[in-house]
């Protein structure tokens, strides 16, 4: 291993030497300053080989030729390395960044460059006390020196707080360090560690501050306004320093420190960190300014990172490689994420209107494809989802808390993590939209609604930084992914389609779905073993739904980008999650099918409210499932049933997927999702993604719902959840304006009905349940695409504005028509099936009322399916849809091939239920079985083929009475009708489908006043205001900062006292 | 234990440096102006400098440089600890480079017109 | 008011913490191990009858490299934020008064004085209390009543820059060569170790000592110029 | 002994025939009671055939398209339908129909076939007062469904099964063993909801027969309108005939299902004759307060 000597040797020569090079040229120097930089990391990088690959040890460097006690040592291992490459990688990434104020700046700016990673690199390696204080100086002193290189106001400001603070902070390592001195007789690190002199007494309480200086350092709640001023107010180059380099410095030297603290210290840096992630992010729930909320963001990440390490000694919750994993993974995700976003706000160009620069112009407008993909990247792993490094250590963190059954830690990080991502996918969303300019103007984002869609910002040169941070997170992502042995090629699918077809965006739009489609067939062959009969019913649903609407895409012409990758992408995710075979595989399918599907749902027009709540609601739910697989212990192994001990944890499993399912209460996300996404997206998220929850909720049940405390109850009020979700889906249902909106509430309540079946726990419900998810893939399949087709012929979602389609698009009239005779429960299609499984099953198992109320639900259908097909299809044809189209192909296919399977199961509901009732065999003794073509309960009986026998023979009776008995009528076209109406303010009050169902509501439309929307509304503001409370402390002056770090370490001190 | 025995315990030096320091921070949270702040951040320092020349202080030796009143043989009998001494030079030179810094801060805050009060910096809030 | 009590609170709160430590630690009667490793070796090992010069500039010789680097870091800070183009015309020079007849007078006599004494410091560093930092800040004294005398005169940026940046390559020049020719990376035994007390020992201690001095004799001024406004 | 299935359909046409005789003569009575209620002479008893030979002997006038046509389809087929999922007269060959397609369930989902199909034939006929009918008939049906669904709940959970034969089977043997003995509070709740499903005052604001000129139906003419006669007729017998078999004990013979059938739809006029209308958000509310509650009663007395 190279000494680092020679580094540190040649990063001060070239700082001392610096103005004199400058003399030949400003890029000469600037190119000396990134030599140096990546010098560095090259060395880091021949560490890490060595270490790592070559299985060479830790080894130390001794000083002048001496070697300690004497002299001052430095070591480099693992984490020395992996802390050197994250500094100079974040270095190189700012530095280069920061070309153009480093070059206009004079040469102090580069200098203080250098000095600062110089020292903070000093940081990392130094294993010594008092050496450690030196380096902590320089990397502050240069770091004051930066924050106002480029002379901006606000930083100046910023940067004078931010000294008053490192100010007191150094004073307090001093005391301490002296004093360690004096009560362990050394400075060098491992050699105090060993002198008894620092456990207990005195020496506990120079300790303390020494932590108390480097917990300042790493900007605790709430000492830490200085820190979120410099991040706000700084280049943002400097401010990727501050919060990648100098948090990851910081950290390591409290890792460093962690020998010398006693149990009450380890308790006071959990403590503060924790609270400082709750904190910060609550604060940044309120933020509007961008670079401030990234500010709130980091010190929330930090303080988390130093808790993890904390708590593992307190806990022991994994020792060395937990922590490696979890603080290390965070960390790097954090470092990461944050360099690139803060480098991203820069290239975006908001805050630059600040300095008077013509480049606030181009902070209006929504970033390019390939800028938006790189914000994703970055905010997705910022948020803690897959593939990236955050994710697999939340994952292992939440699992060794679990193990500990340290329920209210999780809940407190897990609630922060929510609320993080809440305020950086908002952010995201901004950008991605076209808000950029609004946020970086500090108001919070508003455009109204039909707005023209800003130009394209293109990043330029501007994206490489940020796109190189995104590209190391994919890449260690996948590295940790693969140690964590998550190896599966299955489960990386939908990852490696979305980058294939990321890559080929500009292709045709037929050529990709194509290849969407041959995607999704090679999931399913590849995975075809391992699909017994329960997942392949789903795999028809998930994957073969996903191909189909991969075909149903090619409607519109063009390449539709980003459409397909996404698709894909998610229908493999869906594929993922019938094939993971561990709960972290299944975990991590299950999180890339909420990302893949939150971008699916941001894609749409006027998405952004629907696919913020879409996320937020989704990760939540999340959450509550993983608190559960973790705490369940062989959760989700394969073939795990009935495991005993599974207690309460099975509910927050259950929690989690009725929020994914959009189940009464959880249930505000849904009809924004599904109806502000592109039309084939909404059908997709409807028909084929939420069966995604149904089959891990069948997984769930068939597991653990015999050990669920309090069976009967708990299965009870599931039971009355499903009903409720179904009856109010309805009641939503029929007052919508919104084709898709009506569409949206339908599928809701539909999932009602299923979970309700799967509540009632026996051979005939559970064979109700699968036969209804079924049928409602297939005709709420039809319904979408063909309400698709009808909304690119007609260009509206608004019922009242179509009419008298029937005579324009008489096929997807028919498919419209099949569909919702299927869906009401109309004899003889297959949708009666259901109605029938579902009250002989419910009245065999006793639950009358829930009977009576699911048929006033179903009746309840009726409403909106008629007006749904009425309004569009029928009545008064409009003049100006006279030249409307029949829907293409790429629509009518998919119908067509589905109206023939749903003539087919409802002519031979065998077809169907025999798989069904065979997968449900082997959980349950059987209650429903066939005699012939009749499938028999114990109270009655239903011959699907019979029915539709009598049925079309009636019919076709009565169908030949009317032909043979029509006398040449006339056909009149639509003007040949009495109308007297004036034309009043507002045009659709005199249409007759507006407000339809008024009497309706007059009577019970109480009941769906939406109390759900109004609950979250009310934890929103809540939150806002706990948020918006907390940072009030944040006054801007900066001698109230002083005193809040006074405070902060005089709290902690008497906290630890009393420990 | 009586009080003259406390008192005969207590290191003059630390005391002294320990108020300085506790004058200091007042000085730093309760003087408005932009450049007292850095004099009391200089007397504050000082206070942390006396401290840690308190540690390596002992009742009745010589300071640690060979001469007539020490010798190299009785180095270790007779001289004070050095190692506070060399710590503290190089805390001074780190002291004497926040002071600097933070006075040109001050002169440039001021030269952009906000005045010498801190509490006219308070923008970035929130 | 609320304010004033915090404050108090504060203040009170760290002396509670900060008191109690300092009178447990009390007044150590002998040196530790450590401490009496010093001592004992320095000048057997190093030739230096200063043993806290010995400690900082070998030994621990590493700090007192980072010690420079934090001067240079905030002369370069310094140097950065006030330019005159940045600190506006108005900041410039000319608004003090002019200097007394005392102190034109004194300045005249003190300079060369004061520069002379500042270079005996450092080079005595090795054997006497003193050294590179306490040389360079006598001789920066010098510079500061020159400026105060002539607030219009002007240091020569170029010369201090050249002083500042070679004189601190030579210090890591000196570094490297203990790394090369002795046991280690600033490892002063690169020359003879020589008779404790005299001018020639300690190995290349002096040589050291004297480019810090030149070094932070130089920065010093250039911070102290900068402050007074009127740089280029 | 079994039927061929050959013989199954001639039976099924006599039984057919049956209902639609009795179906129209009983709707020609009702009309005359009423007109005698009222004091006028009323119609003769067969003015429904009349009418139905009447209509379909005209010339179409108007067409407006394909679903408009297919609606009268649907209806009728929707009568005929239910009435052929239902055993007409218990033990009898004849009249036994296709019960064997499916139980009550079946029935009681097959009766929006014909409703849906007539819904959306009008829908196209383009006239606002078609979708006026159906929208409030659409909501009063939602509401009335839940007593009714509460008493036939109550029915199956009493004689536990949903087989309608068997239903009949269990209240042979006396009045005492009807349901309308055993569970009056069923029959009440679901005497009720007939009311609204019959469309009668006071809940027949939905086809409005003064002031909407009866709604859907004003659009068709001639034969259409014909097909929609005879359902009515054969639509208002099978849900006699489904009452019958539920509450009334069913009927061992032709003779006691007329008698049964007439008195049942008596209970109907009667009513019609003495109540003025609701406004449909009125009759929602009212069919989901009492007549709810007294279902809901009459399953805890058949569960008990």
């Amino acid at each position: 291993m190279v000494n680092p000597l020679y580094l540190f040797a040649a990063s001060l020569a070239a700082a001392f030497l610096l103005p004199l090079v400058d003399k030949l040229g400003r890029r000469v120097s600037l190119a000396l300053v990134y030599a140096t930089i990546a010098a560095w990391g090259a060395v880091a990088l021949s560490y890490l080989w060595a270490l790592l690959y070559a299985g060479v040890g830790a080894r130390a460097f001794g000083t002048a030729g001496f070697v300690a006690p004497l002299a001052i040592m430095l070591r480099v291992g693992p984490e020395e390395a992996a802390g050197l490459l994250a500094i100079s990688g974040v270095g190189l990434l700012a530095a280069g960044a920061m070309r153009r104020p480093l070059a206009e700046a004079p040469i102090g700016g580069a200098m203080t460059l250098i000095t600062a990673l110089m020292g903070m690199s000093g940081i990392v390696l130094t294993r010594d006390l008092f050496n450690l204080f030196v380096f902590l100086e320089i990397a502050s002193i240069s770091t004051y020196g930066l924050i106002a290189f480029d002379d901006r106001r606000g930083a100046l400001r910023a940067g004078f707080k931010y000294m008053i603070a490192g100010g007191i902070a150094s004073a307090l390592y001093l005391i301490g360090v002296i004093y360690v001195y004096r009560f362990s007789g050394h400075l060098n690190l491992d050699m105090a560690a060993a002198a008894p002199g620092l456990f207990g007494g005195a020496g506990t309480i120079a300790v303390f501050f020494l932590l108390a200086a480097l917990l300042v350092e790493l900007k605790p709640f709430p000492a830490n306004g200085w820190a979120i001023d410099a991040y706000q107010t700084a280049d943002p180059g400097v401010s990727a320093i501050l919060s990648g380099a100098s948090a990851t410095a910081l950290l390591l030297a409290l890792w460093k420190v962690m020998p010398l603290l006693g149990e009450a210290h380890l308790a006071a840096v959990a403590g503060s960190g924790l609270a400082t992630f709750a904190a910060g992010n609550l604060a940044g729930a309120r933020q509007g300014r961008a670079r401030r909320m990234l500010g709130y963001s980091s010190v929330a990440q930090v303080g988390l990172v130093a808790a993890v390490a904390a708590l593992d000694r307190l806990l022991g919750l994994g020792g060395l490689r937990f922590t490696y994993l979890v603080a290390g993974g965070l960390l790097l995700n954090h470092l990461l994420a944050k360099t690139g976003l803060f480098l991203l706000s820069s290239a975006i160009g908001d805050d630059e209107a600040a300095r008077g620069g013509a480049a606030g112009k181009r902070g209006e407008g929504a970033l390019s494809p390939f800028g938006a993909v790189v914000a994703g990247v970055l905010a997705a792993a910022l948020v803690g989802l897959p593939p990236f490094p955050g994710f697999w250590a939340k994952w292992t963190l939440i699992q060794a808390l679990a193990g500990r059954e340290s329920w209210w830690l999780i809940a407190l990080i897990l609630g922060a993590s929510l609320v993080e991502a809440f305020y950086v996918l908002r952010w995201l969303i901004a950008i991605v939209k076209g808000e950029a300019g609004a946020l970086a103007k500090g108001e919070r984002g508003t455009i109204e609604p039909g707005a023209p869609i800003p130009a394209r910002i293109r990043l330029g040169a501007g994206a490489l930084a940020p796109a190189l941070a995104a590209a190391a997170l994919v890449v260690s992502g996948v590295m940790l992914g693969w140690n964590l042995s998550v190896s599966d090629p299955l489960l990386w699918a939908p990852f490696a389609a979305a980058a294939i077809l990321f890559a080929i965006d500009r292709a045709p739009g037929w050529l990709k779905s194509l290849l969407s489609i041959a995607a999704a067939a090679a999931f399913g062959w590849l995975a075809y073993d391992r699909l017994d009969g329960l997942r392949q019913l789903f795999a028809i649903m998930l994957l073969g739904g996903g191909a189909m609407y991969s075909f149903a895409a090619m409607y519109k012409g063009g390449a539709r980008r980003g459409l397909h990758p996404l698709l894909s992408a998610a229908t493999l995710a869906l594929g993922s999650v019938l094939v993971a075979e561990t709960p972290l595989g299944f975990f991590f399918a299950w999180e890339t099918m909420t990302l893949a599907s939150f971008l699916l749902v941001l894609r749409g027009r006027e998405s952004r409210a629907a696919a913020l709540s879409y996320i937020v609601f989704g990760l939540g739910g999340a959450f509550l499932l993983m608190v559960g697989l973790v705490a369940i212990p062989g959760a989700w192994s394969s073939g795990s049933t009935g495991s005993a001990g599974a207690g309460w944890p099975v509910f927050l499993i259950l929690a989690g997927l009725l929020v994914k399912l959009g189940a009464l209460g959880a249930h505000v996300w849904l009809p924004g999702a599904y109806a502000e996404s592109d039309d084939e997206a909404s059908g997709f998220l409807s028909s084929s993604l939420s069966k995604a929850g149904v089959f891990v909720m069948v997984v769930a049940l068939a597991a653990f719902g015999r050990v669920l405390p309090f069976q009967a109850t708990s299965m009870r009020i599931l039971g009355w959840i499903g009903l409720a979700t179904a009856l109010f889906g309805a009641l939503y249902a029929i007052y919508q304006e919104d084709i898709k909106k009506t569409l949206a509430w339908s599928s809701m309540g539909q999932i009602g009905y299923v979970i309700l079946a799967l509540a009632i726990y026996d051979q005939a419900g559970w064979t109700t349940a699968l036969y209804l998810a079924l049928n409602h893939f297939l005709y709420k399949s039809m319904l979408f695409l063909a309400i698709a087709g009808v909304i690119q012929r007609v260009g509206t979602r608004n019922m009242y504005e179509m009419g008298g389609l029937i005579k324009k698009m008489p096929f997807s009239f028919l498919s419209v028509l099949m569909a919702i005779i299927a869906l009401s429960g109309v004899p003889p299609l297959s949708g009666f099936g259901g109605k029938w499984l579902l009250y002989s099953s419910l009245l065999e198992k006793g639950w009358y009322i829930e009977a009576a109320v699911a048929f006033f639900a179903s009746a309840v259908a009726f409403l909106y399916l008629f007006r749904l097909i009425h309004t569009i299809f029928l009545g008064q044809p409009k003049p100006s849809q006279a030249m409307v189209r029949e829907a293409p192909l790429a629509l009518t296919i998919p119908q067509g091939l589905l109206m023939v399977v749903l003539f087919a199961v409802s002519a031979f509901p065998r077809l169907m239920l025999d798989p069904i009732m065979r997968v449900v065999g082997e959980a349950f003794d059987p209650v429903l079985r066939f005699e012939g073509s009749a499938l028999v309960s114990p109270l009655g009986y239903w011959d699907g083929t019979l029915s539709m026998i009598v049925t079309i023979a009636v019919f076709a009776l009565c169908f030949l009475w009317m032909i043979a008995n029509l006398h040449n009528p006339q056909t009149v076209k639509q003007f040949n009708i009495v109308y007297a109406a004036e034309r009043p303010f507002r045009p659709e009050t005199t249409h007759y489908a507006w407000n339809f169902y008024a009497p309706y509501e007059k009577a019970l439309g109480f009941l769906t006043r939406h109390r759900g929307e109004r609950f979250w509304a009310a934890v929103g503001t809540g939150v806002d205001a706990v948020g918006g409370a907390i940072r009030r402390v944040y006054t801007g002056n900066g001698q109230t900062y002083a005193l809040h770090v006074v405070l902060y370490v005089v709290a902690l001190y008497l906290l630890m006292g009393a420990l | 234990m009586n009080a003259l025995e406390v008192l005969a315990k207590i290191n003059p030096v630390a005391a002294s440096g320990a108020v300085l320091v506790l004058v200091g921070l007042w000085g730093v949270m309760a003087k408005p102006n932009l450049f007292k702040i850095a004099v009391a951040f200089s007397v504050m320092e000082t206070g942390v400098n006396l401290v840690i020349l308190s540690v390596g202080y002992i009742r009745g030796r010589t300071a640690p440089i060979l001469d007539s009143a020490a010798d190299a043989a009785s180095a270790s009998a007779r001289m004070t600890d050095p190692v506070p001494q060399a710590l503290v030079l190089t805390a001074i030179v780190i002291g004497l480079a926040v002071t600097a810094l933070m006075l040109s801060y001050a002169v440039r805050l001021k030269a952009g017109g906000g005045g010498s009060s801190i509490e006219s910096y308070g923008e970035e809030k929130w | 008011m609320m304010r004033k009590v915090l404050v108090t609170l504060a203040i009170l709160g760290f002396a509670l913490a900060l008191l109690p430590l300092a009178y447990r630690a009390g007044v150590q009667d002998r040196p530790g191990a450590l401490a009496a490793g010093y001592l004992d070796d320095a000048p057997r090992e190093l030739g230096a009858a200063n043993v806290v010069t010995a400690i900082v500039v070998s030994y621990r010789g590493f700090d007192t490299l980072g010690e420079v680097a934090v001067l240079f870091a905030a002369t370069a800070g310094v140097g950065a934020m006030l330019t005159k183009k940045r600190l506006g015309p108005d900041a410039a020079s000319g608004r003090g008064t002019p200097a007394t007849e005392v102190l034109r007078t004194a300045t005249g006599l003190l300079t060369g004085l004061l520069v002379m004494f500042g270079v005996y410091i450092f080079t005595h560093g090795h054997l006497t209390p003193g050294g590179g930092f306490q040389g360079g800040v006598v001789i920066a004294t010098a510079i500061l009543l020159n400026l105060m005398s002539r607030p219009e005169s002007r240091l020569s940026h170029g010369l201090m820059t050249g002083i500042e940046s070679l004189s601190g390559a030579a210090y890591v020049a000196l570094g490297l060569l203990g790394a090369i020719f002795a046991l280690g990376f600033l490892d002063p035994r690169i020359l003879p170790i020589g008779r404790v007390g005299s001018l020639l020992s300690a190995g290349s201690v002096p040589l050291i000592y004297s480019v810090i001095g030149l070094k932070v004799g130089a920065e010093l001024s250039g911070i102290l110029e900068a402050l007074k406004g009127d740089r280029e | 002994m079994e039927p061929t299935l050959l013989g199954r359909i001639g039976y099924a046409f006599v039984s057919l025939f049956v209902i639609t005789n009795y179906g129209l003569l009983l709707i020609g009575s009702m009309a005359r009671i009423s007109a005698k209620v009222q004091g006028r002479v009323g119609q003769p008893v067969w003015q429904p055939y009349i009418d139905i030979i009447k209509s379909s002997a005209k010339r179409n006038a108007i067409g407006h398209g394909v679903m408009f046509y297919l609606g009268p389809v649907f209806r009728l087929a929707g009568g005929i339908g239910t009435y052929m999922f239902i055993p007409a007269v218990f033990g009898s060959v004849v009249f036994r129909n296709f019960s064997d397609s499916g139980d009550l369930l079946l029935v009681m989902y097959f009766i929006f076939f014909g409703q849906l199909g007539m819904a959306l034939g009008a829908g196209e006929g383009g006239h606002p007062y078609s979708a006026i009918g159906v929208s409030r008939g659409l909501a009063q049906m939602t509401a009335f469904e839940v007593p009714f669904a509460l008493s036939v709940i109550a029915v199956a959970v009493q004689y536990g099964t949903l087989d309608i034969n068997a239903i009949v089977a269990a209240q042979q043997g006396g009045f005492a063993r009807w349901t309308l003995a055993t569970n009056p509070l069923a029959v009440v709740a679901a005497i009720i909801a007939f009311l609204g499903m019959s469309g009668h005052n006071p809940f027949s604001v939905v086809i409005a027969p003064q002031e909407i000129p009866i709604g859907p139906p004003t659009e068709y003419q001639s034969n259409l309108l014909g097909m929609l006669q005879t359902n009515r007729a054969i639509f208002n017998g099978a849900k006699l005939v489904l009452y019958m078999n539920l509450f009334f004990g069913g009927a061992t013979n032709i003779v006691a299902m007329v008698i049964k059938t007439f008195l049942i739809y008596f209970v109907n006029v009667f009513v019609g004759q003495a109540f003025p209308r609701f406004r449909t958000d009125q009759s929602i509310r009212f069919f989901l307060g009492v007549p709810t509650l007294i279902g809901i009663a009459s399953v805890i007395i058949a569960v008990i």
